[in-house]
């Protein structure tokens, strides 16, 4: 049976991962705190997207999937920046 | 029924692509929401600041902590810890309560500013805030939506855990809930950030 | 030849699988070939209420003025035909309908991935059909915006709106959870051996459209579910007055609604690339390129919906990439027709009706589609954009690509669903008649579109009168060639000759089970299979 | 032709032509093998199975095909967004259902007039839903979107009359929301604009009447007064009552300043001797003036003129009919004070529609809605009052 092989993640793996979650929201709300001008948003993108990375990877168990899922998800985002990205074009030149 | 056996690997595939559904319905919502900063980012700037980071960062963190509590159910299911997996998994719930609870001492709040969709007090102030708090309903609606839905899932594994159906060997039910719960805690880790720190 | 049905096990007719008995043994059914054949009732069901509509918006064209009734129920009357053709009929159409019958017998599977989600999106299916239909006795009168919602009108107008876009919203979830049920079959349920490049090119073609399917559809729920926000809560989003932005509404719908009509026609697409083949007895040409084209067909067609707006004021630049972009997805379309045609070069062929019909698919939808260049291209699109030689175009492309698709694949199909065959001279008689119907119909409406006739117009100026009038006579010729065309199946189901387990000489796995297939779809082994388009040692069985 | 609507056809031309060979070439080319490889002439089918050359040739050739009509297309685009920085400038707002078109001066129409072999430029919004302006002949079409500023230009090129057409669903009217580019030679053009329709400049000698007080007791659209109305009072048959008795006598220019300067001498029948006399108040010239207002006649506006030029230019029309027959709105056809039903705050009112009713209408329109109609009129509110009493006036000459 394929279940047999299942990767089990460990506690202490989730602990870490919780761990580094909470730490990078701390930094989130710190960095917020700091004028940084435009940058604020991108640097809040920049840690939601590692905060993510995390949750899908390990909590969501991407990292022991087959590549053909990995790819699938990816191609799921690209066509959500895509989708967001290509609106651009209009009101960005409006 | 003509069951077809069991695919373990079938039934995660089709989680995922579940999964995928509501990304993009939630990028529908992130569309507007990132052309309507580049809009107003000053209105974006004064309304992001009326809203309460205090209980937007309680609740990252209370769902944060929800998701790690599924992750371990799921491990302790996978091992045969029945007990522990259905404790997780009421942990869990509970956390999702508390998420709602929480938003709604929030939603309230704001309600008695005069601060809900088409509100005569949004209409005197600056049209990007109206939009700001728009979106800030609307996509936060959702969410809870998904919470309380989430929540309901969570409640029904327990019981089939409970009735033994879900188990160590037959788990896949319980780690496609948690697939769907971490989704919804994924979902708030962008929320959070751009509702509540908006610059 | 003898009757393969009398082999000891019983058809899907016969055992549903359960102790349910009648209606019940249909409509709680898993079975994916009971479910396939309750979409394929309703979309024709829905198919006849909605092209009587038609008809009914060509009467009122007949005379400039007043015809047979009054603006306002013109206006629903169009909208009423648009959501139904769309969501209800053509959106489902092949893929629920004979994606469900075909697809798992094609994969060498005895059902879907996920049987019970199939019957729900089915059920799915049949409330957001009811809410639709409600919405015409509800409220404040049907709604009236035609089936595209644009806002900020969606939003003004006081008709039943709001009932028909949460019917719209539902009927997206049925949609999308048979995408996800397909999408996962394919990967998880073919049969052993059964290789990606063994795969059908009707599976390839369905398995592009799940795609679509689920990735662009809850686009389109989003974006239904922000206008009952915008009416019921009055949020805003949307509205000028309240900061927001109209056009916007126009991309997130049309996100959805570009790609929505590669899954109306990629299907149909699918259908043709199975039933040229098996009538010039010869492989499909260029395998490989019409199952990449499917998915590039998928990819690049979700990149150009801003070609619908034009003139909706956005800006120069986004005009130039979309353009340019529209034309980049005419390339895999012409792959195919280029494909299909030389799959007859050197074949040995049988004039039948599902060739009759696939090939009067390549030609209406090269038609429709050669069009859509004309609107593609920016310049040209400015002055026929909302004119008739739009509504010229998509009715090319959906009726007579989609349409006629669907009429192939319901007389290639037909055999083996219900064991009997139609009268092929009666169906060669309605094809005809609904060639030459279809082009008298619509081809003067590309003239009139191109003189300027906007489209969704109650009444027009006298100049139009001649072509709109050719087109109504059109539409009555038409109609005379979808009854025959009815009632020679209806017949055909109730007293046709049997037939054997291939009546055609097809490839393809479902030649291989009898006629109608059991519930588990296969009676033995298809040993002899070698490929979908290997036809070596392959027997016609009439 | 002008050198957009040019470019715009070739790229037509050019897509139809290539489309037509494409077409003529896989028809025929179908036709010829179903007929050269029927089963009763071809009976052993070959196995091909593909052919790489073949795919690249049409994969490339197609490719090629197609850029060069995005080539043409986008050209012709280029030429209609292009607007020469000369063009004369109009303002346009469209709404449910008509279209308003504002000239440079301050001018308002409801058809387009424009000079010929002049780029015109129209700068466009709406107030309402979205619209688009479409002129099939210059080929052009632009949506008008609420909140946002949209443009389109054209070469207005000979003399002529276009049609105007709504093209983006907007409601019932949708097909009636049709109005015409009038473009006239330039002469023409410049007499258009410059008659000032709108705020009629009214003849200095009415100024002199009103001033004087004349009005007070006069009036110039015979309705009776204190005093007989200066309408057609020119060389007009009046009974006088002198000291000598009574006697008629012909308006001529000597008896009316006579009855200006000296009113008491002479009285008009049944009327009171109560006009003060206006020897010294009026200087001769202004006497001059006014007698010679009264020769040439009062202007010839017949009552409800104006108000009927407003209900057009502001698109009343577009929604109420004038003869009775039911569009989006009443009729205007006998609305005045007829008995109307309406809803106010959810509860049905019977009410008669006097003058305060309807002024109340037209500028917050959401207050009463008439029974069975929707509540789409859109506030007037930016009216001005002498406007709104126009209208008012105007709808009283449609009663039976
Ligand atoms: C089945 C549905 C379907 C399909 C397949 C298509 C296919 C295409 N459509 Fe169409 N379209 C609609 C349904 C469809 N369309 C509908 C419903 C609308 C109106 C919506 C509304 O407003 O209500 C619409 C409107 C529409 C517009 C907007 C018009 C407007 O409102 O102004 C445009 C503009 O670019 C367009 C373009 C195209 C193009 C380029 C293709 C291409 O994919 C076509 C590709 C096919 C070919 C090119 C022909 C086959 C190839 C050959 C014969 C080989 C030779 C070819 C070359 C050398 C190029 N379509
Ligand atoms: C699948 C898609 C589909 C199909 C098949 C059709 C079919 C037809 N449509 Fe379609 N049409 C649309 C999709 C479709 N349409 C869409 C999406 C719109 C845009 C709506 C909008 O603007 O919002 C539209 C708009 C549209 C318009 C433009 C309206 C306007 O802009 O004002 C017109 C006008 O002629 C028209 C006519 C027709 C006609 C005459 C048919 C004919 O094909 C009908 C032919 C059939 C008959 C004439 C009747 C025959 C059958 C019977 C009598 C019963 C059969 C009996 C038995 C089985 C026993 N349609
Ligand atoms: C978009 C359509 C529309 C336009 C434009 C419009 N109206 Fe109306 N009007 C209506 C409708 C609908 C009603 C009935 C509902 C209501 O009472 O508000 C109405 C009602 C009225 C009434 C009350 C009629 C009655 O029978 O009691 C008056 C007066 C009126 N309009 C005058 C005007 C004038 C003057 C204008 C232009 C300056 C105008 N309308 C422009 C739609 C319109
Ligand atoms: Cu205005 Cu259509
Ligand atoms: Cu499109």
């Amino acid at each position: 049976m394929e279940h047999n092989k299942h990767h089990i993640m460990s506690v202490k793996t989730a602990t870490l991962v919780l761990a580094m979650l909470l730490f990078l929201t701390f930094v989130t709300v710190a960095v917020s705190r700091i004028d940084l001008g435009y940058l604020n948003v991108i640097v809040a993108l920049a840690l939601a997207t590692t905060k993510s990375l995390f949750v899908i990877l390990f909590f969501m168990h991407l990292k022991y999937e087959n590549k053909m899922l990995k790819l699938f998800v990816f191609i799921c985002f690209l066509i959500l920046a895509i989708f967001i990205g290509m609106t651009f074009f209009d009101v960005a030149y409006r | 029924m003509s069951n077809v056996h069991k695919d373990y690997q079938g039934a995660k595939l089709g989680m995922w692509l579940f999964l995928f559904t509501e990304v993009l319905l939630f990028g529908g919502m992130f569309v507007l929401y990132a052309v309507y900063l580049s809009r107003y980012p000053a209105e974006y700037h004064s309304a992001g600041k009326e809203l309460n980071a205090f209980i937007g960062g309680l609740n990252t963190v209370v769902l944060l902590i929800s998701s790690y509590f599924v992750a371990l159910a799921i491990s302790f299911l996978q091992r045969g810890e029945q007990k522990k997996a259905i404790r997780y998994t009421y942990l869990t719930l509970f956390m999702a309560v508390l998420f709602l609870v929480n938003k709604a001492f929030e939603w309230s709040a704001k309600f008695s500013h005069g601060i809900y969709p088409d509100s005569p007090h949004l209409r005197e102030l600056p049209q990007g805030e109206s939009v700001f708090y728009g979106l800030y309903f609307l996509m936060t609606g959702l969410h809870g939506l998904h919470v309380i839905i989430g929540g309901g899932v969570m409640a029904f594994v327990i019981y089939k855990m409970k009735k033994n159906e879900v188990n160590s060997t037959d788990f896949v039910m319980l780690e496609n809930a948690g697939l769907y719960w971490h989704l919804v805690d994924l979902i708030w880790i962008f929320l959070f950030p751009l509702f509540y720190l908006v610059i | 030849m003898q009757n393969q049905t009398s082999s000891p096990i019983p058809s899907f007719f016969e055992d549903s699988g359960s102790d349910r008995k009648g209606i019940l043994s249909w409509i709680l059914s898993t079975d994916h070939k009971r479910i396939g054949l309750m979409y394929l009732y309703m979309v024709l069901g829905m198919f006849i209420i909605g092209v009587c509509l038609g008809l009914a918006i060509r009467l009122e064209l007949f005379t400039p003025g007043k015809t047979i009734m009054e603006a306002q129920t013109y206006n629903a009357v169009f909208t009423l035909h648009g959501v139904i053709m769309i969501f209800i009929v053509v959106i489902p159409s092949i893929p629920a309908a004979f994606g469900n019958i075909i697809l798992p017998i094609h994969l060498g599977a005895e059902d879907v991935a996920f049987p019970r989600l199939n019957l729900f999106s089915w059920w799915l299916y049949m409330i957001g059909t009811g809410l639709a239909l409600l919405s015409l006795f509800t409220g404040n009168g049907p709604p009236d915006t035609g089936w595209t919602f644009y806002v900020p009108f969606s939003e003004f107008t006081t008709t039943n709106v709001n009932t028909a876009v949460f019917a719209v919203f539902i009927l997206g979830f049925s949609s999308i959870l048979t995408g996800l049920n397909f999408i996962t079959t394919i990967h998880r349920l073919r049969a052993p051996g059964l290789k990606w490049k063994q795969l059908s090119l009707f599976s390839w073609s369905l398995y592009a459209t799940a795609w679509i399917q689920v990735l662009a559809t809850p686009i389109l729920g989003i974006t239904v579910l922000l206008i009952l926000a915008e009416r019921v809560l009055g949020v805003g989003l949307f509205d000028p007055n309240k900061g927001g932005d109209p056009i916007l509404y126009q991309h997130l719908f049309w996100i959805y609604s570009h790609p929505a009509v590669y899954i109306m026609v990629l299907p149909a697409m699918g259908v043709v690339s199975e039933i040229i083949p098996v009538f010039a007895r010869k492989p499909i040409f260029g395998y490989k390129a019409i199952a990449v084209s499917s998915i590039m067909i998928a990819f690049a067609g979700s990149l150009v919906w801003a070609h619908h707006m034009f003139t909706s004021g956005m800006s120069d630049t986004a005009v130039l990439i979309f353009s340019l972009l529209t034309f980049i997805v005419a390339i895999p379309s012409a792959i195919k027709v280029f494909n299909w045609i030389a799959t007859l070069y050197k074949g040995s062929i049988f004039i039948e009706p599902p060739l009759l019909y696939a090939l009067g698919f390549i030609f209406l939808f090269s038609i429709g589609g050669l069009t859509g260049l004309v609107l593609g291209s920016a310049g040209t699109d400015i002055h026929v954009h909302d004119t008739y030689f739009v509504v010229s175009h998509f009715h090319y492309v959906i009726f007579g690509g989609t349409g006629f698709g669907l009429f192939g694949a319901m007389h290639f199909w037909f055999p083996k669903i219900y064991g009997r065959m139609y009268n092929k001279n009666v169906a060669t008689t309605a094809w005809a008649i609904l060639m030459i119907g279809f082009n008298l119909l619509y081809f003067p409406l590309f003239i009139i579109g191109l003189q300027g006739m906007p489209r969704r117009y109650y009444d027009y100026l006298p100049e139009y009168t001649l072509g709109h009038q050719i087109s109504t006579v059109g539409s009555w010729i038409l109609a005379v060639g979808l009854i025959i065309m009815f009632v020679n199946l209806y017949n055909g189901m109730k007293s046709g000759k049997k037939v054997g387990r291939n009546p055609w000489g097809g490839a393809t796995l479902e030649w291989y089970t009898p006629s109608p297939p059991p519930l588990l779809n296969f009676d033995k082994e298809p040993d002899t299979f070698k490929g979908p388009y290997s036809f070596k040692g392959v027997e016609r069985d009439e | 032709m002008t050198d957009t609507i040019n470019k715009i056809d070739t790229a037509f031309l050019f897509i139809f032509g290539v489309s037509f060979a494409i077409m003529i070439l896989i028809t025929l080319v179908a036709i010829y093998f179903l007929y050269k490889y029927h089963h009763t002439k071809h009976p052993e089918a070959a196995q091909i199975e593909g052919n790489l050359i073949a795919e690249l040739t049409w994969t490339i050739i197609p490719s090629i095909i197609v850029i060069a009509m995005f080539w043409f297309g986008w050209t012709g685009y280029k030429a209609l967004r292009d607007a020469p920085a000369d063009s004369m400038l109009v303002d346009v707002t469209a709404r449910m259902w008509s279209w308003k078109f504002t000239y440079p001066n301050g001018k308002t129409s409801s058809e387009l007039y424009v000079p010929a072999n002049t780029p015109v430029k129209l700068n466009m919004t709406s107030v309402d839903v979205i619209h688009s302006f479409y002129v099939p002949a210059y080929r052009v079409k632009m949506d008008t979107v609420p909140g946002m500023q949209t443009y389109v230009w054209f070469d207005t090129g000979e003399p002529e009359t276009y049609e105007i057409l709504c093209a983006e669903y907007c409601g019932v009217r949708h097909s009636f929301m049709l109005s015409k580019v009038i473009v006239l030679p330039q002469e023409e053009y410049d007499a258009w604009i410059s008659t000032e329709e709108k705020p009629v400049e009214q003849p200095e000698a009415i100024t002199i009447l009103e001033n004087n007080g004349c009005l007070d007791c006069h009036s110039i659209d015979g309705t009776e007064l204190v005093g007989p109305t200066l309408k057609d009072i020119y060389n007009r048959e009046t009974v006088i009552v002198t000291a000598d008795g009574e006697k008629t006598v012909k308006a001529d220019e000597a008896y009316l300043i006579k009855a200006i300067n000296d009113p008491s001498s002479e009285i008009v029948k049944n009327y009171e001797d109560m006009m003060p006399p206006f020897a010294e108040d009026l200087s001769k010239e202004d006497l001059g003036k006014l007698i010679e207002f009264f020769k040439t006649g009062m202007p010839a506006e017949k009552p409800g003129e104006k108000g009927a030029v407003i209900a057009e230019n502001e698109g009343c029309t577009g929604c109420h009919s004038t003869d009775g027959s039911e569009l989006v709105g009443p009729s205007f056809k006998n609305m005045m004070d007829r008995d109307v039903i309406a809803i106010k705050d959810g509860k049905k009112i019977q009410l008669k529609a006097d003058s305060r009713y309807i002024i109340s209408s037209i500028v917050s329109p959401g207050e009463y809605i008439v029974d069975g109609y929707d509540e789409s009129m859109p506030p007037y509110d930016y009216l001005e009052d002498e406007q709104i009493m126009a209208l008012i006036e105007y709808f009283n000459t449609l009663k039976d």
